[in-house]
């Protein structure tokens, strides 16, 4: 294990000085996440206009470094993007958590994946792989906007 | 399946009892263990011990892994749908209290009928009662009959537009009776009833496939598995397990706690409220382990060799009485002996290391309708043998001989 | 007392966890347990195994006789006037939902009050939050003080006309604060109020005497008194035992069986539904045996040492906020650290083999109110040193270089 | 431990053929017994007369050897005798199973108290202690004609 690993320079500088931080105007979906076991909240909010295009997404919580990186990474990634590749994104990150040792999509930069990949760290950590993951399960749901409340147990 | 290498897995069997070798006929009320069981326990209590999927540290993370994993192997060998329809719970007893307390509390109506039958271990009875007072529920009994056995159609019989529940055991703990449960859920099912299986003695004796039975509750009782005391496990298909509410509060089974709401958390969460039995649990797995290693086939197998060999021996033996004499018996042979009480019995065969059950066996309303008010049960496990039966025949002679019959 | 020679009774502390030494600081959470708990539960698996209070062969006898030996000890060691006012159950969590089940079937109408606290663990919260929905009850809460104490006169003033029972923490397993249970019962009884005690954190850490406390119900969690998972038990007042409904129905609890009705045993049998943990119970007897030997007085200087010495050196480490400043504290030290959330205090801290708890410990209502999400805790046990707090102290001053601070 | 001692002729003989089993007439006191562990149960009747004399007494129930002897020679025993000497016998009974080596009281003849004394081979059978004081405790609820129904946990 390695904890140089898991808190990369990026990792806690987004933790620190999270991006998207707050709850943006005009949004027309939004979910909340929970994590019970260890009190974690999450709550994203996005406006995706007609072209399914997300034009504003942000979130508010609060959480560990990770889970804040995640946050602000994710929602830094996801401004602009049209809601397909949102998807295809979201379950190429989730696949790396869970399995995959790259990402695999092509919309993202590579700079853009590098940052994704700093969150790879959490693999080895699995009780932490829930902070890593938690915003972007809130964001499938903010999405589908189905109005159900995410826990991280599923 | 070589019996004696079996044996040497328990290591009770190396002991003696009162200077005898111990002849172990009481495996229905509890089974023994075979020693990677108490080993896992030892290991895990002594190397790897912390409490599980409460804190982040290596040991907690290890152990939450090892119980999750237990949840899986219970989940393969019952063969359920989803890891989530397994629960952990203290006993079968506390599993079905589980499920009629929360039936009760979701789809239960006044006038409501809950069907059980005249075979049921009071395990089975008594968490249906409490909702006679609490909400006027009626019960009613299928009979048995003179075989011991419930016939589909006595429980056809019952059934009326008001039967919400039909609560069953899978196998008699008295007269060793099979029932047909799959045939049972079919009916029920198409009449829109909920099926609750006591599989206490089900669990260590039948092929389970919730597949199969496709019954919507399945109680398990891992002591007589050759598992750990305290826990038992219930299997609820996921419909009822997401829509039913929770049982027990507390640590672990929440979602969001505000003064004024709380909202709980998902399965497997839900219905393991506080610390749970952890050890045991993570020792549960050696137990299917064990269990699959000999596999259920050649355990049926055996078991039903002895159960014939014992019949035989016993149907020789005049004054003994077989009580029940099912289609298809598992793992008990219960009996009487004229002019010899069931206590009277137990505690001479005692006197020379065979022990069985003599009483009512849980089973008060079963022996009520036999017109006996007690009988001598001798239950088998994976370790007995048919000298064990020899054994059990000698004992019955001698009670004769004390008695002057 | 010489903790050495204490440390040498776990072997969990042989082992190495991740190439380090167990630097142990979760027993809040669950404690160690010393090898001749560990020795019994295999003793009697291995050489005694048998159900209890059913058969009546020579094991069953024996292990019958064992279990109820265990019951004399519970009673001994917490100063219950009568062996039946001690009932196994399978945690703290259990007994805590027997008591607000049964006392609200029997006691409770709509409209009536409970008051419990800031502090409460949600396994003396949810049970009660039950009955908000089943029986219209209100729940209050008394508030903290600055300190994270719970000073009566918080309690005096919630209790109305209306309120029936006090459920309250003998000992927070997050500020550590003692309350002064005495006190509150004598307030409590002049009021004909119920006092219900969460006694999980008083279990290991204080001196159990309910003659002195006098409160009408207490809940130990057995895990956390370096006994085996799995095992809780509740002391009741017999006359509240006596008078209240059962909780669950089965097998042993029962008198009398019909099929119309049924009567129920008398104490202990009466809360003893199904097959309970026996050899949990029985192995048990050997936790109390290993507090006695030590000496609970040994134990809380022992600890109040350690306690004092925590807050001295985290007090010293600027970025480190103690939470609660309680009167008397017991056990457990919590904080938050500046900048670095409890998690990746918890994660860190585990790379060194030093392992704390990081959440919200089941307290959202407190940590709401402390307007934090999540703490960092370090509990302790009889076996913990100094040095295991410099391992801390030296972990958190880690996580401060890696964020940086 | 030993059978024999267990089992001696005359709870053999007692337990085949009990005395004073049935109901008696006019009885003016009686209590059930019950032991929920094996369902043994029996019901004894009583009929004491104005100066405090048992009259006649009697039992009904089933149970084994050991209980059903015990209730016979018991019914036997108390027959005739006041209610204080019935007391101090059933006493003098309880104590001698529970520890006692001997029985201890006046009131029985010689021949009566080795009757009695038969029944304690049961004290190396502790879970058979209670068949032998079943109809006993039973007895001392019908005296005090309480009403309450015995069971063997107490
Ligand atoms: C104060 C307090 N109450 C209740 C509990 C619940 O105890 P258990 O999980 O053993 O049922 C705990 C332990 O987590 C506790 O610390
Ligand atoms: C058929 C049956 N049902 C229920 C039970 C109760 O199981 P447990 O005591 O493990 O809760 C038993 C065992 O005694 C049984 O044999």
């Amino acid at each position: 294990m390695n904890l140089k690993e898991l808190y990369q320079e990026i990792i806690l500088e987004h933790g620190k000085n999270p991006r998207n931080l707050g709850k943006t105007e005009n949004f027309n979906k939004d979910a909340k996440g929970n994590n019970p076991l260890c009190g974690d909240n999450v709550h994203v909010y996005l406006k995706l206009n007609d072209q399914r295009k997300v034009e504003d997404i942000s979130f508010e919580g609060s959480g560990c470094a990770i889970s804040m990186a995640s946050a602000s990474i994710m929602t830094d990634l996801i401004k602009g993007k049209s809601d397909n590749e949102a998807k295809e994104i979201i379950e190429d990150f989730l696949g790396m958590i869970k399995e995959n040792p790259e990402l695999k999509n092509n919309i993202l930069k590579e700079d853009d994946k590098t940052k994704l990949m700093c969150l790879s760290g959490v693999k080895q950590y699995p009780m932490r792989v829930k902070c890593a993951t938690l915003s972007w399960h809130t964001l499938v749901s903010a999405m589908e906007n189905d109005g159900k409340e995410i826990t991280t147990e599923s | 399946m070589n019996i004696n290498n079996i044996r040497k897995e328990f290591p009770i069997f190396d002991e003696k009892i009162q200077n005898n070798d111990l002849v172990y006929l009481d495996s229905a009320n509890s089974s023994q263990k075979p020693k990677v069981v108490l080993d896992r326990i030892n290991d895990f209590y002594s190397k790897q011990f912390s409490n599980v999927g409460r804190s982040i540290h290596y040991l907690a993370v290890a152990a939450t892994n090892l119980y999750e994993n237990t949840r899986t192997s219970v989940q393969k060998y019952i063969n359920a749908k989803d890891k989530n329809e397994i629960v952990f719970t203290k006993g079968a007893t506390e599993a079905l209290n589980l499920v009629a307390n929360t039936l009760g509390q979701a789809i239960l109506e006044p006038n409501d009928e809950i069907l059980i039958t005249e075979l049921e271990h009071h395990s089975n009875y008594v968490p249906w009662h409490f909702l006679r007072k609490s909400k006027n529920i009626k019960i009613k009994f299928a009979e048995i009959n003179e075989d011991g056995d419930i016939p589909i159609e006595n429980i056809e019989k019952e059934i009326t537009d008001k039967t919400k529940v039909i609560a069953i055991t899978h196998l008699s703990n008295v007269t060793g009776a099979v029932l047909p449960i799959k045939e049972i859920t079919q009916l029920a099912h198409s009449k829109g009833i909920v099926v609750v299986v006591d599989g206490c003695q089900g669990g260590p004796h039948l092929k389970l496939d919730m597949q199969d039975l496709d019954c919507d509750f399945y109680a398990i009782s891992c002591h007589k598995m050759y598992g750990p005391t305290g826990l038992g496990v219930l299997y609820g298909k996921k419909k009822w397990l997401e829509q039913l509410p929770p049982y027990q509060g507390g640590g672990g089974m929440i979602n969001e706690v505000k003064k004024d709401r709380i909202s709980y958390g998902e399965l497997p969460n839900k219905y393991e409220a506080g610390t749970m039995a952890t050890a045991q649990v993570i020792a549960f797995d050696q137990s299917i382990k064990f269990l699959e290693s000999i596999g259920i086939d050649n355990i049926i197998k055996h078991e039903k060799e002895l159960i014939e060999y014992g019949q035989e021996i016993l149907k020789k033996n005049n004054s003994v009485k077989l009580i029940g004499n099912p289609k298809e018996r598992g793992g008990v042979l219960s009996f009487t002996v004229e002019g010899v009480h069931p206590h009277d019995i137990a505690t001479i065969l005692d006197e020379t290391g065979v022990a069985i059950r003599a009483g009512h066996h849980c089973c008060q309303i079963l022996h009520d309708k036999l017109g006996i008010p007690a009988s001598a049960r001798a239950s088998l496990g994976v370790y007995n043998t048919k000298d064990d039966l020899d054994k059990l025949n000698e004992g019955i002679n001698n009670c004769k001989k004390i008695f002057g019959l």
